[in-house]
């Protein structure tokens, strides 16, 4: 079946209306991934954009038709291992993944993420990552890029914005030698389908999904160039889409004429009062972070 | 004492939580299916799961839940889908 | 017919643990905590205990994990003392909150600053708020056989509730004595499989667990978390009643009453202290002084009335703290003694003591000056200043 | 009831020594408790332990101050800490010491009797280690009486062997007593 039959048939696992914001590309990578994931499911939902857009529910009623519960923001691999563990411990099969933003997983929950790794708790850990606390306000976090407004490193008189670079996180998971680990993007379907797939094949450890959503509205995007900015992070290098199979690094989408930087940072409000040399300085940063990466695909 | 609830902990199941998300929308997006190839580019991208392959192979929306981002025009290769102002109901 | 064993108080809790056959386990290290995790990793790897172990890597893990695995079904069992329970807070307040009844050992320590690793339940009592039930013991088969009350009262329908079974980490952590392991079958017949249905994270039953709720319901939540709570103090002392029959041991439910019948005083205390100080009440007894014992078993609930009936009527009574109340300047559980008085609109003259912080020994010698004290105080309307047994300037 | 205070230090096998007499005598249907008092575990450190022993059930867990008889793991030690104090009348001291005549060493009115060897050499000798807590525990089983010497003899042998039992006896035999009068 083709990509878009499966996606034409597969049932929508979350409620019809949830509260995102309008274009937003995190509702679209969590109703593909839990498509994909199907109704054999548990899924955790820290705080974060899909918590507070009403995921889990409100009151007595369910935002999904898969058992779903709120992990604490810091917790979230430990207490899906303990479920997995239940599972494990009375042999039945079930999915069991975390959906979780940037904090949850880069910052806060990193501790326990780590730990989840390492053990080889059987986990699909799926990352959206928005570069900050969206649902709270657009405040920074260790994911968000150099120079980014927020509102935490706020830009007055053209001054300011964060003053350190993004985190590296799908190399750091990477490098815990889990068995898979990937970059996906919501603005390559296709892609991510098959990620997921793949990643429901693991049987051995923790499978981390890494997806870079730029946010329409904490970013300053129009609602109707989400997927086309997602786009551009991937043609500019600047979030390549790659994966790590046992250990073997591979490019998923080999952009063969990469645009600069500039193209992707310019298309929204948070980079805005970039100058040419923080520009330069974030190109710079894609070029290294992107060889160091082609030379362990070559290896 | 008497409890409103037969529950002892915050659970949901008597039914799924659905915001009326196609009260949102301002312009709505409007399908020429004849420029329309059938790359189904619209169903993939839409966030909201709102639009429907139909037997013949084509594709429809649906605009229950539909918040009129436009994606699904602005990422329509063939430019066969329109975001109209939605009128004011009387 | 059970077997006798000599063991420290960490193994009678791990034998607790394992008579009781949790599928999960989670614990991290921590003196004085560390061996229970240790023995339980001993028991699953030489084939005694078909238990689930997670390694985790941090306390904040252990309870998330075990609460994971609650959720999911599971019964479970975790460890921790000190700095690794504030470290756990987070879902250890959730643990309760969510109505899963995980059962944790706790090997009192007190808390930094200063650095120290020594005994007492500060770290315990810190959370007493956090609506897990906690019991506090005296001896190391009375921590065995508070664990697997534990699991009863834990997994009764009218209480789902977290349980705490707190000990003096070293006094009985460290301290090797004898004790009567029951048989597993017994344990069996008296502990049922555990099968929830309150709460669950099933696909073939899907729920939400936690969605988003308004303040009335969780006011709901919370009033049913509070009568649970009651309803664990009335069943404890059932299951102890209980207990005694088929095992031959009981420990007077929430509290026990030691020669109190016709006390003209009373001490009040809790903990592996309360040995030595029945030793002390005896003694005073032989020289004439009418005083018996109140030992605090339960703390939450915490048992007002049983502790108002014991106390009212008496010439006077003391407390002895091995922790602080910041704020009040006394201990905790005298704090919770005269509020359980003021309910009970019963005033008797009293005072209170703090003794044995950091690992500090309780001695006869300050149980005697507590007990002397007490009688002194009898006929007084003021209450008297806290007194800090352990001061050099006491001179005991 | 006894009560007895064991001074090792870190390596001397202190605690392991108080548990076997509490293995011991409630394996002969009597009580015992035993509680070790230490600071950060590492070899080198004084270890202290406290023993009770008793025909009926034993509420307290705390120190004990007033011991019946205090057991001395290493020589060093009669000089480092305070292992005369508080001795109840009629108490006896246990003694590693290469001194001939342990009487002159002991500084407590109240000390009955004395019982020494020459423990740390036995242990070179036999074990290779100085590790002297079994062949201690000989001495102190010959010197008090209080546990059982069989019952102790099977604890030795399952906690650390056969080598270990022939301390133990050789301990038990090799001990000097002597009796203030």
């Amino acid at each position: 079946m083709n990509v878009i039959d499966k996606l034409a048939t597969y049932e929508d696992q979350i409620s019809p209306g949830i509260s995102a914001c309008v274009g937003c590309n995190i509702e679209l990578t969590l109703r593909t991934c839990m498509k994909v994931l199907g109704p054999n499911t548990i899924f955790a939902i820290p705080p974060g954009c899909m918590g507070g857009v009403g995921v889990v529910g409100w009151d007595k009623q369910s935002g999904a038709k898969t058992p779903v519960f709120f992990p604490l923001l810091d917790n979230v691999a430990s207490m899906l291992a303990g479920i997995k563990l239940h599972y494990e411990h009375i042999g039945r099969h079930v999915n069991v993944v975390a959906f979780a933003g940037d904090g949850a997983s880069v910052d806060a929950g990193m501790q326990c993420l780590s730990g989840a790794a390492e053990r080889g708790d059987k986990l699909i850990y799926i990352c959206y990552d928005n570069e900050g606390y969206m649902n709270t306000g657009y405040q920074r976090s260790g994911s968000t890029s150099k120079g980014a407004w927020t509102s935490t490193t706020p830009v007055i008189d053209g001054h300011g914005g964060k003053k350190q670079n993004k985190k590296d996180f799908p190399m750091i998971m990477a490098m815990h030698d889990i068995p898979y680990m990937a970059t996906m993007s919501p603005a390559y379907i296709p892609d991510m389908v098959k990620k997921l797939e793949k990643a429901m094949q693991v049987d051995n450890g923790l499978a981390y999904l890494h997806v870079y959503n730029p946010c329409v509205t904490g970013w300053g995007c129009k609602s109707d160039e989400s997927i086309e900015v997602a786009r551009l992070a991937i043609e500019t290098n600047f979030a390549p889409l790659y994966e790590v199979e046992n250990g073997k690094f591979s490019m998923s989408v080999v952009v063969k004429n990469p645009k600069p930087v500039r193209e992707f940072v310019t298309r929204f409000k948070k980079f805005r009062h970039l100058t040419d040399e923080d520009i330069e300085g974030l190109q710079q940063l894609t070029d290294v972070r992107y060889a160091r990466l082609q030379k362990l695909c070559q290896e | 004492m008497e409890f409103i609830s037969e529950y002892i902990v915050p659970i949901g199941k008597e039914g799924l939580k659905i915001v009326d998300t196609g009260k949102w929308r301002t312009r709505k997006p409007v399908l020429d299916k004849s420029k329309c190839v059938k790359c189904g580019a619209c169903l993939m991208y839409c966030p909201v799961n709102s639009v429907r392959k139909v037997a013949d192979g084509s594709f429809e929306i649906n605009y229950d839940y539909c918040k009129g981002c436009g994606i699904c025009a602005h990422e329509c290769k063939k430019k066969a889908i329109a975001m109209e102002l939605v009128k004011e109901e009387k | 017919m059970a077997t006798v064993k000599v063991i420290n108080g960490n193994m009678a809790a791990a034998i607790g643990a394992k008579l009781c056959r949790p599928d999960i386990i989670a614990a991290y290290p921590i003196t004085p905590q560390t061996p229970i995790v240790e023995y339980l990793a001993d028991f699953v790897t030489g084939g005694e205990l078909h238990s689930t172990v997670s390694e985790v890597e941090s306390e904040l893990s252990a309870m998330s994990v075990v609460t994971g695995a609650s959720l999911a079904g599971s019964r479970v069992f975790t460890a921790s003392a000190s700095q690794g329970l504030s470290l756990m807070y987070e879902p250890y307040f959730r643990a309760s909150t969510l109505r899963l009844p995980v059962v944790m050992a706790v090997a009192n320590r007190e808390m930094i600053s200063p650095q120290t690793l020594w005994g007492g339940p500060q770290d315990s009592l810190t959370v007493r708020d956090a609506g897990w039930l906690q019991v506090y013991v005296e001896d190391n088969q009375e921590i065995l056989d508070t664990m697997i009350m534990a699991y009863r009262m834990a997994e009764d329908k009218n209480v789902l509730l977290p349980v705490n079974v707190c000990f003096d980490g070293f006094y009985l952590s460290h301290m090797s004595e004898r004790v009567e392991i029951p048989e597993q079958e017994q344990v069996d017949a008296f502990l049922p499989t555990y099968h929830p249905e309150h709460i669950l994270l099933d696909p073939l039953k899907p729920m939400a667990v936690d969605p988003l709720t308004t303040g009335a319901l969780l006011t709901e939540y919370r009033m049913k978390h509070m009568m649970a709570q009651q309803n664990a103090l009335k069943l404890f002392e059932k299951l102890d009643k209980e207990y005694g029959k088929k095992f031959g041991r009981s420990y007077g439910g929430a509290v026990e009453a030691y020669r109190c019948e016709d006390a003209d005083y009373i001490l009040v205390t809790m903990g592996s202290m309360v040995g030595v100080a029945k030793d002390r009440v005896d003694e005073a007894r032989r020289n004439g002084i009418k005083i018996g014992l109140l030992k605090l078993r339960m703390i939450r609930p915490f048992p007002a009335e049983q502790v108002a009936t014991v106390l009212a009527g008496r010439k006077a009574y003391g407390v002895i703290d091995r922790n602080v109340s910041f704020g009040w300047n006394t201990g905790i559980t005298y704090e919770e003694v005269c509020a359980a008085m003021y309910r009970a609109n019963s005033f008797v003259p009293n005072i209170a003591f703090i003794a044995g912080l950091g690992g500090e020994d309780v001695t006869g010698k300050h149980i005697d000056c507590a007990i002397k004290m007490i009688v002194e105080q009898a006929g007084k309307t003021e209450c008297h200043p806290t007194i800090w047994l352990n001061r050099k300037d006491m001179g005991i | 009831m006894k009560e007895i205070r064991l001074h090792g230090i870190g390596g001397l096998g202190t605690v392991k020594a108080g548990e076997m007499l509490v293995h011991a005598t409630v394996a002969s249907g009597k009580y015992g408790n035993s509680t070790p008092m230490f600071g950060f575990e590492r070899q080198g450190a004084p270890v202290t332990s406290f023993v009770r022993l008793s025909n009926e059930k034993i509420r307290a867990k705390n120190q004990v101050y007033n011991p019946d008889c205090t057991l001395i793991l290493d020589p060093s030690l009669l000089i480092s800490a305070p292992v005369f104090e508080g001795m109840k009348e009629d108490s006896v001291a246990v003694l590693n010491t290469q001194v001939s005549d342990a009487q002159s060493l002991i500084t407590s009115p109240n000390i009955k009797r004395v019982a020494w060897l020459d423990a740390t050499t036995i242990a070179l000798e036999m074990l290779g280690r100085p590790i002297t807590n079994t062949i201690m525990l000989g001495a102190f089983v010959k010197a008090t009486g209080w546990v059982d010497k069989v019952e102790l003899e099977k604890v030795v042998l399952k906690f650390f062997g056969e080598k270990n039992v022939e301390t133990f006896r050789r301990g038990y035999n090799d001990v000097k007593l002597f009796d203030f009068s």
